[in-house]
């Protein structure tokens, strides 16, 4: 009951406040998607009113007015019935194109990203910086910057949603998704998990923190020192065994890593893929999965032993000895 | 019209060549032949399919209705596994730019 | 006010001495083993009706809950039960058989001069087997409920949840049946079994809609029948095909899912438009504009329906090609409903109006479909869709086109069918006021939801940021109105079924073959096979244009 | 009515919606055929995702199929091919006017073809699987042989059993519904007018073939059995 009152007074603040009808808008892509939205509501009220007062004005004009009236019979009319299957086909079209190329430019990372790990795990995320902090349903970023996501999830499918950015993305266990987003606007905004996931999902929130460059820095400057995703990835690697194989110089069993980031190869299936997060996850979890022509298939399976998070600390040393060192090593 | 009498020879050889087709498919099966052992194990089904259908179930004496039915069925069901596996096959794509510049690999990957 | 009683037909016998389809026999038995496709629908209409306010009771307790951002009343846990019984409830145990099986049920053999459906016995087995997928749903949520949402989605539903997901997933397999069922019989009802003359574009629209309908039920439903019976499987062997650990993929239950849900979602909408098409062109005493467009584009929603299903799943990951696809097909589905929108306006057109009750719940609907519509276009366009997936946004689209739209089609069907199911009328002024509750209401549940969408609210959220609250109160309150203005029909039907004034067999002067019968209509339909001589609505013409053999 | 005299005239098995016995055979013949296309997408649903893990899991696939033996496989699509056979030749003494002990004859045949078909199936292959523990969700053994690729084989068995499952199960309802024919026939239902029953029966048991025709090489066959060493 004194819920009931309490949400009378907010109503009163609320329209005191003007009834918010638009997110905050905190990123680069933000003010674009708006426009289509404003621009399809428009449309909406359009044709709905169209629509409602041509109704209502028949309604009127054409009552009954007597009980044996017989109103003459219907014409039909192409040139009508045309109009009004071409003026919505070339509006969809107009939509369709307006939206699809929004959306491919919105979901292309610009390569300077700067990137930063999720896990979704029922129903928590935790979140990670190449530079080491880790965080759980908090994350720092700083403004101006774009910010790459790589995400994946340790039991059922979430989704990463920050209204404030527009952005969403499903996190889905056994692959990677990603987004990206460049946040505008110093504050703080909401994170959904806006994929069911059971009990706990409307918990599963937290808060993005968009920060001054600076504050960020003194941001990661501070609380405890961790070691850096590569150096887990690093020390995973000789832990795990992997060093004994992938020699640095490529005399082991296995192909050398070094400078391998990035390029493209050829599998035994004749498929050719681009070395990136999707590719050393599948090659660390399914080997057999992508098969190279000049090696032996004796990689095993890591599936099971490590979790997705030390996963991706694995890609993360595969990445930093990427293509920089390819040029110092080159023959 | 009472249903079509289809006289029992046409059965019988019906019979004898999908006896010789499964005969077939298992033989071929013993050869290395790449994608072709695929292609030519469900040819041959779609063969061994068709006789069926068409003397054992009557379709060839039936009327368009029918034939308009089965094969709005598997119309649908080639639906089903076009569009699913044009998500399934095409996941791990890079991106690029402009979307209808993404047309062109999806054309490529068709043929 | 009072309804016109236009075409008594005169020595017609007393009400009570002449045997029709309810007096031919008495006792449950003869209704339990009954092959009349009139008395089916009736049994499908008592039971669809039930769930309705099963799954209307559910939401009412959710609607309650959200009155508070922290939850006025359930756990999270119960909360995510109440929303999927209530989805469950809602979609498979009531709008997708609604209309097709009651009024389609009903009046698919009366329109097109048949005595019954082609296959009797089948269509008895179907309400069998709805209710016995029915009562498999009905014991899961006694035993436990389910929290799934009414999507299933993998692993969660396969591996995660601690509810009832097989009795449920049964129950839906089961209940599928029915549907594919019904359908059969209506195809081949359509096919084969019109009167002499009742030729394909003489067809009255609802049976259009119906065979656009049944032809969804027929390719669609086995699919959702197969993926939820290998769910099933899967929930009992820990093992199955979409088990991540086996190198199973979590989306292509999605795919499989939308692949029958999609088309779902037209399943319940065309038999709406159906109507609409007979009720528009009865009070406005028109024929219908551009019969043949609004035809064609019934059988265009039925085919296109099949190939957006990819647009639930724009932001699962799913490769933005097939994405890319998938928005343009869904761009191209909402043609044909524009058509049919405007079409049905163009009839109004120099016609001679009435605003008796069915007339007002028709352009409720066609304006509320309207903005449901038209909001799908902003989940069809992949920018907006980031933005708006799996928040209220959504909610607010499917409930204008379900409840706005479909169950108000199916409220004014109903309305509009009365006088010839039972014999007798209902008080028109409380029905117009009923309606008039059910349009307010609705509104003012549901239109604050696309605000709270667009603002960032998830769907399926137990609790919530302080700052929706406003908008959810407003919500709440609406559902309150709107669920008034559901209990006000059920109760006047009841009553009219006793003291409702005798109808006669077309109280609202309309054509159609449906109403050249008694009503209620005797057990066989027709004395005789009727002979079309006439196109369909041909208001022009006030004579019957039937010829008698 | 006026129909009336045409009512009391009906032959057996007619019902009184239709206006014809031809009306009848024909919404009969034509449900079957629309029923017999929700089998197509209900089998449909299994073959496209048959399809995309093909795709994703050749290697588990081609694996997985080389542990069937392709003897019984093709043992069985002869038998059911031949139950076919022996389905439309019941048919076809019924439409021929045949006694009834004909019918009956061809009718029995079909359904111990059917019954071999499920013996060959149940005792021999299935049982040897779980044997060999490769029935998923029943002990299934991923052996170490089998690489890296082997935890994804359990994905093609639940394939086989979930697709040759059903597939059993739609030929038990089969048989089942032979019985019934059967003992129509017996009773001397059928006659050159009317054979509906049977014909629509025979649309079914057809179509249960065809699923099979193809699940041979889908199943037995795709792993190619050239590379196999010294058999099992
Ligand atoms: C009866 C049910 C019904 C109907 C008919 C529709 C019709 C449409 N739906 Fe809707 N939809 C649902 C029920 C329905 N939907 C449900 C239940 C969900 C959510 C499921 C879940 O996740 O739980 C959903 C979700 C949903 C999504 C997924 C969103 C997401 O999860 O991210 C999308 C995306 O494209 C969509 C689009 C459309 C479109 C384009 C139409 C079109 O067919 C609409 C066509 C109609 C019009 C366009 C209006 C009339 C036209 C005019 C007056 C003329 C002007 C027209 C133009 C300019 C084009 N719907
Ligand atoms: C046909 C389909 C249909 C219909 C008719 C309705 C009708 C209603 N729906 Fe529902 N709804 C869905 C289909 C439908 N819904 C689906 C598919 C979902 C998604 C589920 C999911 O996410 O998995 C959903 C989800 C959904 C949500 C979102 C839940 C969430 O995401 O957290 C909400 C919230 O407001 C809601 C509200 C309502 C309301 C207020 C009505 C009203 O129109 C109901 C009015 C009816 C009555 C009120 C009945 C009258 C009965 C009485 C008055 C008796 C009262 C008795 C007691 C309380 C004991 N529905
Ligand atoms: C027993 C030897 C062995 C061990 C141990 C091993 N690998 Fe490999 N790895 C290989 C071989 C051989 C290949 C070649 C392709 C294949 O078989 O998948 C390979 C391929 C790869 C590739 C893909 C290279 C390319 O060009 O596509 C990556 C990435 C990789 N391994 C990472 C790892 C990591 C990380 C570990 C430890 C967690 C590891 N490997 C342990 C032998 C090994
Ligand atoms: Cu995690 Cu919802
Ligand atoms: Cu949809």
């Amino acid at each position: 009951m004194t819920g009931f009152i309490q949400s009378g007074f907010n109503l009163l603040a609320f329209v005191h406040e003007g009834i918010p009808i638009r997110p905050t808008a905190a990123s680069s892509i933000a003010e674009g998607v708006d426009r289509l939205h404003f621009f399809l509501t428009g449309l909406t009220l359009f044709f709905t009113a169209l629509i409602f007062s041509i109704i209502f004005y028949f309604m009127v004009k054409y009552r009954r007015r007597s009980e044996d009236e017989r109103p003459a019979e219907t014409q039909e009319h192409l040139a009508l019935e045309l109009t009004w299957t071409l003026v919505p086909t070339l509006l969809t079209v107009v939509i369709f194109v307006w939206s699809s190329s929004l959306y491919f430019r919105n979901s292309r990372p610009p390569s300077a990203a700067m990137e930063i790990f999720v896990v979704g795990k029922q129903w928590m995320w935790h979140l990670q910086h190449p530079e080491g902090p880790r965080e759980i349903n908090e994350l720092h970023v700083p403004v101006d910057v774009p910010v790459k996501l790589t995400m994946t999830s340790e039991d059922v499918i979430h989704d990463f949603y920050v209204p404030a950015f527009r952005v969403k993305k499903d996190v889905v266990p056994g692959r990677y998704t990603s987004l990206w987003f460049q946040a505008t606007k110093i504050g703080t905004y909401h994170l959904f998990c806006a994929q069911y996931c059971g009990t706990d999902h409307a918990e599963m929130i937290g808060w993005v923190y968009v920060m001054t460059p600076a504050d960020y820095a003194a941001w990661l400057a501070g609380g405890a020192r961790n070691e850096t995703m590569t150096q887990a990835g690093e020390r995973l690697f000789n832990q795990l065994g992997c060093v004994t194989c992938h020699v640095a110089d490529g005399t082991g069993r296995g192909p050398a890593l070094v400078g391998l980031y990035g390029k493209q190869e050829t599998l035994r299936s004749g498929e050719i893929r681009v070395v990136d997060e999707a590719l050393i996850r599948q090659a660390i979890v399914n080997p057999n999965s992508i098969l190279l022509p000049n090696y032996p298939p004796v990689m095993p399976t890591f599936q099971g032993q490590i979790n997705e998070e030390q996963v991706l600390q694995l890609i993360a040393y595969v990445k930093s000895v990427g293509p920089e060192e390819r040029k110092t090593n080159a023959k | 019209m009472p249903g079509h009498v289809v006289p029992v020879r046409v059965y019988v050889g019906v019979f004898l060549a999908l006896l010789a087709l499964t005969g077939l498919t298992t033989w071929v099966a013993y050869f290395d032949l790449g994608a072709m052992n695929t292609v030519a194990a469900l040819a041959i089904a779609v063969t061994k399919m068709l006789l069926v259908i068409l003397f054992f179930m009557h379709v060839k004496y039936s009327s368009g209705l029918t034939r308009v039915i089965i094969l709005a069925g598997f119309f649908w069901f080639a639906i089903l596994v076009a569009l699913t596996l044009s998500d399934e096959l095409t996941r791990h794509w890079t991106p690029s730019p402009a979307p209808w510049g993404l047309l062109l690999p999806l054309i490529r990957g068709l043929f | 006010m009072s309804t016109a009683v236009t075409d008594m037909q005169p020595g017609a016998p007393p009400e009570s001495s002449r045997v029709h389809y309810l007096n031919a026999n008495y006792g449950i038995k003869s209704w339990l083993l009954t092959t009349d496709h009139k008395r089916i629908a009736l049994l499908y209409l008592g039971s669809i009706t039930l769930m309705f306010f099963v799954g209307g009771a559910f939401a009412v307790l959710m609607r309650l809950h959200l009155i508070e951002p922290q939850g006025a009343l359930v756990e999270p846990d119960t909360y995510n039960k109440l929303f999927t019984m209530h989805g469950v409830m809602m979609i498979f145990f009531f709008l997708i058989p609604s209309i097709p099986a009651t009024l389609g049920n009903f009046l698919v053999p009366m329109m097109i001069g048949a005595r019954d459906l082609a296959f009797p016995r089948l269509n008895l087995l179907s309400w069998y087997v709805y209710i016995v997928g029915a009562i498999f749903t009905l014991y899961a949520a006694i035993s436990g409920g389910l929290d799934t949402g009414w999507t299933f989605y993998t692993p969660y539903s396969s591996s995660f949840s601690h509810t009832q997901v097989v009795p449920v997933a049964l129950g839906v397999f089961i209940t599928g049946f029915s549907s594919i069922l019904t359908g059969l019989n209506f195809v081949v009802t359509i096919h084969k079994m019109r009167a002499p003359g009742l030729t394909w574009f003489r067809l009255p629209l609802f049976i259009w809609a119906m065979y656009a309908t049944s032809i969804i039920f027929i390719l669609g439903t086995p699919v959702i029948a197969i993926t939820i019976f290998l769910l099933g499987l899967e929930r009992l062997l820990h093992i199955g095909i979409f088990d991540p650990a086996i190198g199973g993929d979590p989306i292509l239950f999605q795919h499989l899912f939308w692949f029958y849900s999609h088309p779902a979602v037209y399943i319940m909408i065309l038999p709406g438009m159906g109507v609409m098409s007979e009720v528009v062109t009865c009070f406005s005493r028109k024929k219908i504009f551009g019969y043949s467009f609004v035809a064609f584009s019934s059988m265009a929603i039925a085919v296109i329906s099949f190939l957006v299903w990819g647009h639930h799943m724009f932001v699962t990951g799913q490769s933005i090609y097939a994405g890319l696809i998938f928005s343009v097909l869904s761009f191209l589905v909402a043609i044909p409903s524009a058509i049919k929108v405007f079409n049905w306006t163009a009839t109004l057109y120099k016609g001679s109006i009435s605003y008796q009750a069915p007339m007002l719940y028709a352009m409720g609907f066609i304006g509320l479909f309207t903005m449901g519509g038209l909001t799908g276009l902003f989940l069809a366009s992949l920018a907006t869709d980031v933005h708006l997936n799996g928040t209220y946004f959504i909610v607010a689209h499917f409930h204008y086109i379900m409840v706005g739209g479909a169950v108000m089609a199916y409220l004014g069907g109903i309305h509009f069918w009365w006088p010839k199911i039972t014999g007798r009328m209902y008080p028109d002024g409380w029905a117009r006021f009923a309606a008039l509750v059910i349009f307010v209401g609705f509104n003012l549940t549901f239109f604050p939801q696309f605000m709270l969408g667009y603002l960032g609210m998830p769907r399926r959220y137990a609790v919530y940021p302080a700052e929706f609250q406003v908008l959810n109160v407003v919500s709440s309150a609406g559902a309150s109105i709107l669920g008034i203005g559901y209990l006000i029909p059920l109760i006047y039907f009841i009553w009219s079924m006793r003291y409702g004034p005798v109808a006669g067999p077309n109280p609202w002067g309309a054509k159609g073959l449906e109403w050249e019968t008694p009503s209620p209509p005797p057990t066989e339909n027709f004395d005789e096979i009727p002979v079309v001589t006439e196109e369909a609505y041909d208001y022009a013409n006030p004579h019957t244009g039937v010829a008698r053999g | 009515m006026a129909d009336a005299a045409v009512h009391n005239a009906h032959p057996p098995g007619f019902a009184h919606q239709f206006e014809d016995m031809e009306q009848q055979r024909e919404a009969g013949t034509l449900g079957m055929w629309v029923f017999l296309v929700t089998e197509i997408m209900f089998f449909g649903g299994l073959f496209a995702c048959y399809a995309v893990y093909r795709a994703l899991h050749l290697q588990a696939f081609e694996l997985g199929s080389r542990l069937l033996d392709v003897r019984f496989g093709a043992a069985n699509t002869a038998v059911l091919i031949a139950s076919s056979l022996t389905m439309a030749l019941a048919i076809h003494s019924a439409q021929t006017g045949k006694r009834k002990s004909v019918v009956m004859f061809y009718l029995a045949l079909t359904m111990i073809l059917g019954a071999a078909f499920l013996g060959i199936k149940f005792t021999f292959e299935w049982r040897h699987d779980f044997l060999e523990h490769l029935v998923p969700g029943f002990g299934f053994e991923v052996r170490p042989e089998w690489g890296a690729v082997g935890h994804h084989v359990p994905m093609f068995f639940c394939f086989y059993f979930f697709m040759t499952g059903l597939h059993a199960l739609h030929m038990i309802i089969g048989i089942g519904i032979l019985t019934v024919l059967t003992i129509m026939a017996s009773r001397g239902r059928f006659n050159e007018q009317y054979y509906a029953p049977l014909e629509v029966t025979g649309l079914y048991w057809h179509f249960v073939d065809i699923v099979w025709i193809f699940l041979f090489p889908l199943l037995y066959l795709i792993g190619g059995h050239y590379a196999m060493g010294g058999g099992h």
